[in-house]
């Protein structure tokens, strides 16, 4: 089954890529935007029937590869 | 001084470090990431380059390898471990150096020669150096360093800042820094002081008709 | 499934084109083998509207090795080693993705250097965008370059050079050309003919997907409204697995395993597999369930057609498979063995038990038609009859915009994001007259630079086309190099226009003139038409990549002035040209007239003279003088050197602006030290050479006797600044 | 109001990075996935109350800036 990941930085690290894209809309005219932090986003299908299991495979990814625990934080969706 | 350099797949500056390492005498082997063990070295170099591709975060993957248990115990001995450009992100990914290299701050690749200033004459790997600044080039896509305030505190504390930007007469201004890293940072050491990370290639500079032949400096002072 | 007209048009092939497949095949193809035809009988792959014309280039000398018609071309620079480059376009697909589409290019380019057993060492880049006001240009800009970067930097190529051009005429075909420079061993060459039947067809590299399926016709399509919504798939490049595919093909390479060796480009497999059975003169047979795919029910025209990146089709000696897989699986490569050659002369490809396709090669190689396309030549621009007025436009600020304006400032804020110091052999960095990239672990070096000059090739072709190969042989010159091959890279129109055929022909003249004379041939290169939207062609832009060698790194050249109170001497005759300059087009506004004239002899004599001093140690800086004139040449070198000069008036003065701003060609300037002027003096004298001494180098500021005087420092913001406000 | 957007290549198109990440988990003996594709998150802070004119901001920043519709998708999420 296919299970949906969302990793962000955490708070008190600085994402320069959304500040770039901030000042670019600001630059385009789309003055409306305050803020914007910019995170990852994964779907890893797994071989798994079972929702519960194939969650428990998809925290024990997201600790042991897809986050850096120091900077960021990780919530899987679906 | 017998040094060991790491090819993981998609490293690119393991010639360049090999060949300045020979230049000064330094008995260097090479060795597949893939390894179990290390030879018998009293340095080892993770080299620069784009390992996996910098896929997932800029060293993520090779912080993963195999061989990356055996640096681990290495340097738990007190053995050297150099990392550059590449080198330094696999090691802050291992843990074995604290902080965050994230993207340069206007999101560009930066290659360019760059002042830097050494901030710690302590360790083994600057001890000998005399220069007041030193011309470097740098060639990266995430070197903005960044660490939480009780990070920098800690190693502002334990003298682990060991390089700044600077501009050529050796001031720290924000005009010199070329990434964004915090404190104009561009390398650091543990606690110990026998792991150093940087961003920059002292190895591109080991030559006196290339733009700049302070590469010699590091290596020698190493060597001694 | 019934072949109907649309799916012929569909195809990109015209009904008598079809008419005449059917006749080379004694019956209809089906789908598949339509799709074969169309890959190879494209202008891309058949060079149909160009063939002819293409084969008045000269392509020997004694240094060549290897000339068109295989991957690149292959130059001998003595010892053991050879030196393998060639250039491709990649215009379409970076206008649609610029990111991806640079990057694919960039990837496609290294490909066919290391196929052939080279080593990259160094990358350059020709880039064309449309006017900056225009709304797309930014992001095409900032894209390409990104991309650009993104593939070379991961790699660990260094992009050494390139040139970077804004023109209206570009606003919706902006031009992308990747050059490629390699190091091979001259006796461990690696060449696509395949010999001797039943041995093993292998693919190596990444899987097989459903990209840029039929972007080799798309590369020969013009836009028109609808292909921004057409969303053709485009490629997606793999810089790692690029990187990986290198090593193990090197490594493979090392032993005696490989026979013919050839990477799936345009047209991927179709290409490939046809193109090496053909040159050797012999069948193949691919068993389509064998291709390795990213996808599940690829069908056998997906696969055929499908331009996946990082790529390889190889045929190796019988029996060696296990010891090449074992190759590839340590790098994490796919590997699969999927034909064999045979002696039928036609390609079988079998899918599911079932034969799905059977063509003669001869009818995909040999056959497709080949076009003496109408043309009409262009006439030399009259001159401007009428004295033009130069009341209100004052020299200094002329200059300031001339050295501010995008086509002429420093590309520092592009070669930055390119990393150009990687391998550690970068003796001369971009920004100079030509790069210098030193042999591993030698005192030589090779000196390569690219040159355009659409401008000049407008306004008349056969000129423009002289112009841009001695602009190119100047700029190796210049850092002290023996000029020695060229690639090129012909971008145009539509070639059914007979103006645009006309500019195609008469350009392919000129440098086929210009390359006899200087001894300079063509060993590999490119085409790409139809680079037009809605019937508006790009202006002609071919471009040249030369390749000249070093003996000795130490004593290479460049422009930066090196210290106060030397003399500036200018090589060459100031005529004051001044048509066609960016001062007339982009000050004045005036557009008529014809481009600076090439006096080949001069070019030579002035250029041999030039290394002559060069290597008797008589010169410390040389540049030569090309767009902006000799003011714009003058600065750099003080830019480059931080160091001022004091420019004189010359006694008989043809009109100050025209003798500062024309563009003039076959001229250089020099910096000589006082005591050894008249040495320098002397030989030009006794090669014939017109020089004259045209002011001197001094502390702090650039003065132009009483017109001007500026500061290095301001000199710098304007050289400096242009990209930074631009793109904030 | 805050939006948040996942932007994911198509279908067809190749995703290098998910490619080595499904490599490098098998490698650590993390069996049974089977693919893994990697998008992006944003979180954008417009500055506008009403839901429904700040997801049109969304929509307009995802056309404008974010995406390149040829390679990718986007799902405005919350
Ligand atoms: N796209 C680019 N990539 C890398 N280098 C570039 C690019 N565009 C320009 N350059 C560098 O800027 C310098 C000046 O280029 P150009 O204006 O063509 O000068 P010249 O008239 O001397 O040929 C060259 O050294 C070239 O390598
Ligand atoms: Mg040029």
């Amino acid at each position: 089954m296919k299970i949906s990941v969302i990793v962000t930085l955490k708070k008190e690290v600085l994402d320069p890529q959304g500040k770039v894209i901030q000042q670019t809309l600001n630059n385009m005219g789309i003055k409306n935007v305050n803020e914007v932090r910019q995170g990852k986003y994964f779907e890893i299908e797994i071989n798994e029937k079972d929702p519960n299991k194939a969650k428990d495979s998809a925290e024990d990814i997201c600790k042991k590869l897809l986050t850096n625990s120091i900077v960021e934080n990780y919530k899987i969706i679906s | 001084m017998k040094s060991t350099v790491i090819i993981f797949p998609g490293s690119n500056c393991d010639r360049d470090i090999a060949n300045a390492l020979q230049k000064y005498n330094f008995q260097n082997k090479m060795l597949w990431h893939n390894e179990t063990e290390l030879p018998k070295t009293d340095l080892v170099v993770l080299p620069g380059g784009f390992s996996y591709g910098d896929y997932l975060r800029t060293g993520s993957i090779a912080a993963k390898s195999k061989i990356i248990t055996e640096v681990i115990k290495h340097s738990n001995k007190g053995g050297l471990v150099l990392g550059i450009c590449n080198g330094f992100q696999i090691l802050i990914e291992t843990g074995l150096l604290p902080g965050i290299l994230l993207r340069n701050k206007k999101l560009k690749f930066i290659s360019k020669d760059v002042y830097v200033k050494v901030t710690n004459k302590n360790s083994k790997y600057f001890k000998e150096i005399k220069q007041k600044v030193l011309k470097w080039h740098i060639a990266h896509n995430e070197g903005n360093f960044f660490a939480n305030k009780n990070i920098i505190k800690k190693l502002q504390d334990n003298d682990q800042i060991a390089l700044k930007y600077c501009d050529a007469s050796g001031g720290i201004k924000q005009d010199s820094n070329p990434n964004g890293s915090i404190e104009n940072i561009a390398g650091i050491l543990n606690e110990q002081k026998n792991i150093l990370g940087m961003m920059p290639h002292p190895e591109r500079a080991v030559n006196e008709d290339i733009y700049s032949n302070d590469g010699k400096f590091f290596f020698e002072s190493l060597l001694t | 499934m019934k072949i109907s007209e649309k799916i012929i048009k569909k195809h990109g092939l015209t009904l008598s084109e079809y008419s005449e497949i059917n006749k080379l095949m004694e019956r209809d193809p089906n789908l598949l083998e339509l799709g074969l035809f169309s890959a190879m009988w494209n202008e891309h792959c058949s060079y149909k509207s160009s063939k002819k014309h293409l084969k008045k280039l000269p392509t020997k000398n004694k240094k060549v090795i290897q000339g068109p018609g295989e991957n690149a071309g292959v130059i001998d620079i003595d010892d053991d080693d050879a030196i393998i480059f060639k250039i491709e376009s990649h215009n379409h697909p970076s206008f649609l993705e610029p990111y991806q589409g640079a990057a694919t290019g960039v990837g496609g380019i290294l490909r066919d250097v290391f196929t052939m057993g080279a080593r990259p060492i160094a990358n350059l880049n020709v880039l064309h965008f449309g006017e900056p006001s225009n709304s797309k240009t930014k992001n095409l800009l900032n894209g390409v370059v990104s991309g650009i970067g993104g593939y070379g930097n991961c790699i660990g190529i260094p992009t050494v050079g390139g040139e970077t051009n804004f023109d209206e005429s570009y606003n919706e075909n902006i031009l992308v050309n990747a050059m490629s420079i390699g190091l091979a061993k001259k006796n461990n060459i690696f060449y696509s003919k395949a010999k001797g039947i039943n041995k093993p067809v292998v693919y190596v590299g990444s899987k097989t997907g459903r990209d840029g399926i039929h972007g080799a016709s798309m590369a020969s399509a013009e836009f028109d409204e609808n292909s921004e919504e057409k969303k053709p798939t485009v490629q997606v490049g793999d810089p790692f697995t690029e990187k990986l595919l290198l090593e193990a093909c090197l490594e493979l390479m090392k032993k005696n395993i490989i026979i013919s060796i050839q990477d799936m480009g345009a047209a991927g497999l179709t290409s490939s597999s046809i193109e090496m059975s053909s040159k050797g003169n012999l069948g193949i047979e691919l068993n389509l369930d064998k291709v390795p795919c990213r996808e599940l029910n690829m069908t056998p025209y997906e696969m055929m057609l499908s331009e996946s990146q990082e790529r390889m089709l190889m045929i190796l000696e019988s029996g060696k498979e296990n010891e090449a897989q074992k190759i590839f699986l340590k790098w994490g490569l796919d590997f699969s063995v999927i034909g064999i050659t045979t002696n039928t002369k036609n390609i079988v490809l079998k899918y599911k038990n079932k034969e799905v396709a059977n063509v003669p090669l001869k009818a995909l190689a040999d056959k497709a038609p080949v076009y003496d396309r109408k043309w009409i030549s262009h006439k030399l621009p009259k001159k401007i009859k009428k004295k033009v007025n130069y009341n209100g436009y004052k020299i200094k600020d002329i200059f300031k915009k001339i050295i501010n304006h995008p086509n002429i400032c420093s590309k520092k804020w592009i070669w930055e994001q390119y990393d150009h110091t990687v391998m550690a052999d970068t003796f001369i960095r971009p920004g100079e007259n030509a790069a210098v990239i030193r042999i591993h672990g030698k005192n030589k070096g090779i000196a390569t630079s690219v040159d355009s000059s659409p401008i000049y090739c407008e306004s008349h072709p056969l000129t423009g086309g002289k112009q841009i190969v001695c602009e190119n042989w100047r700029n190796l010159v210049s850092v002290g190099s023996t000029p020695i091959a060229i690639t090129n890279c012909l971008n145009f129109g539509s070639p059914e226009k007979k103006e645009i055929m006309g500019q195609f022909v008469e350009c392919v003249q000129g440098i086929s003139d210009a390359c006899n004379y200087l001894d300079f041939p063509v060993v590999s290169g490119n085409v790409s038409f139809y680079n037009e939207t809605n019937g508006r062609g790009i202006k002609p832009t071919p471009t040249i990549g030369g390749v000249g060698k070093i003996n000795n790194v130490k004593k290479i050249m460049t422009c930066a002035f090196k210290k106060e109170n030397s003399n500036i001497i200018k090589i060459g005759k100031t005529e004051g040209h001044v048509t066609q300059s960016i001062f007339y087009r982009e000050v004045l506004g005036i557009k008529d007239g014809p481009p600076p004239e090439i006096n080949l002899f001069n070019e030579k004599n002035n250029g041999l003279t030039i290394l002559e001093l060069i290597r008797k140690e008589l010169v410390m800086a040389v540049h030569d003088i090309s767009k902006g004139g000799l003011i714009a040449a003058i600065s750099k070198m003080c830019i480059m050197g931080n160091i001022g000069a004091k420019i004189y008036l010359p006694k008989k003065l043809i009109s100050l602006h025209n003798y500062v701003f024309g563009e003039d060609q076959s001229r250089y300037l020099i910096e000589v030290e006082e005591k050894l002027t008249n040495d320098v003096q002397k030989i030009l004298e006794k090669n014939g050479v017109y020089s004259e001494i045209v002011g001197k180098t001094q502390n702090n500021n650039l003065e132009l006797d009483k017109e001007f005087s500026i500061s290095i420092e301001d000199l710098k913001r304007e050289y400096f600044n242009w990209f930074d406000k631009y793109l904030n």
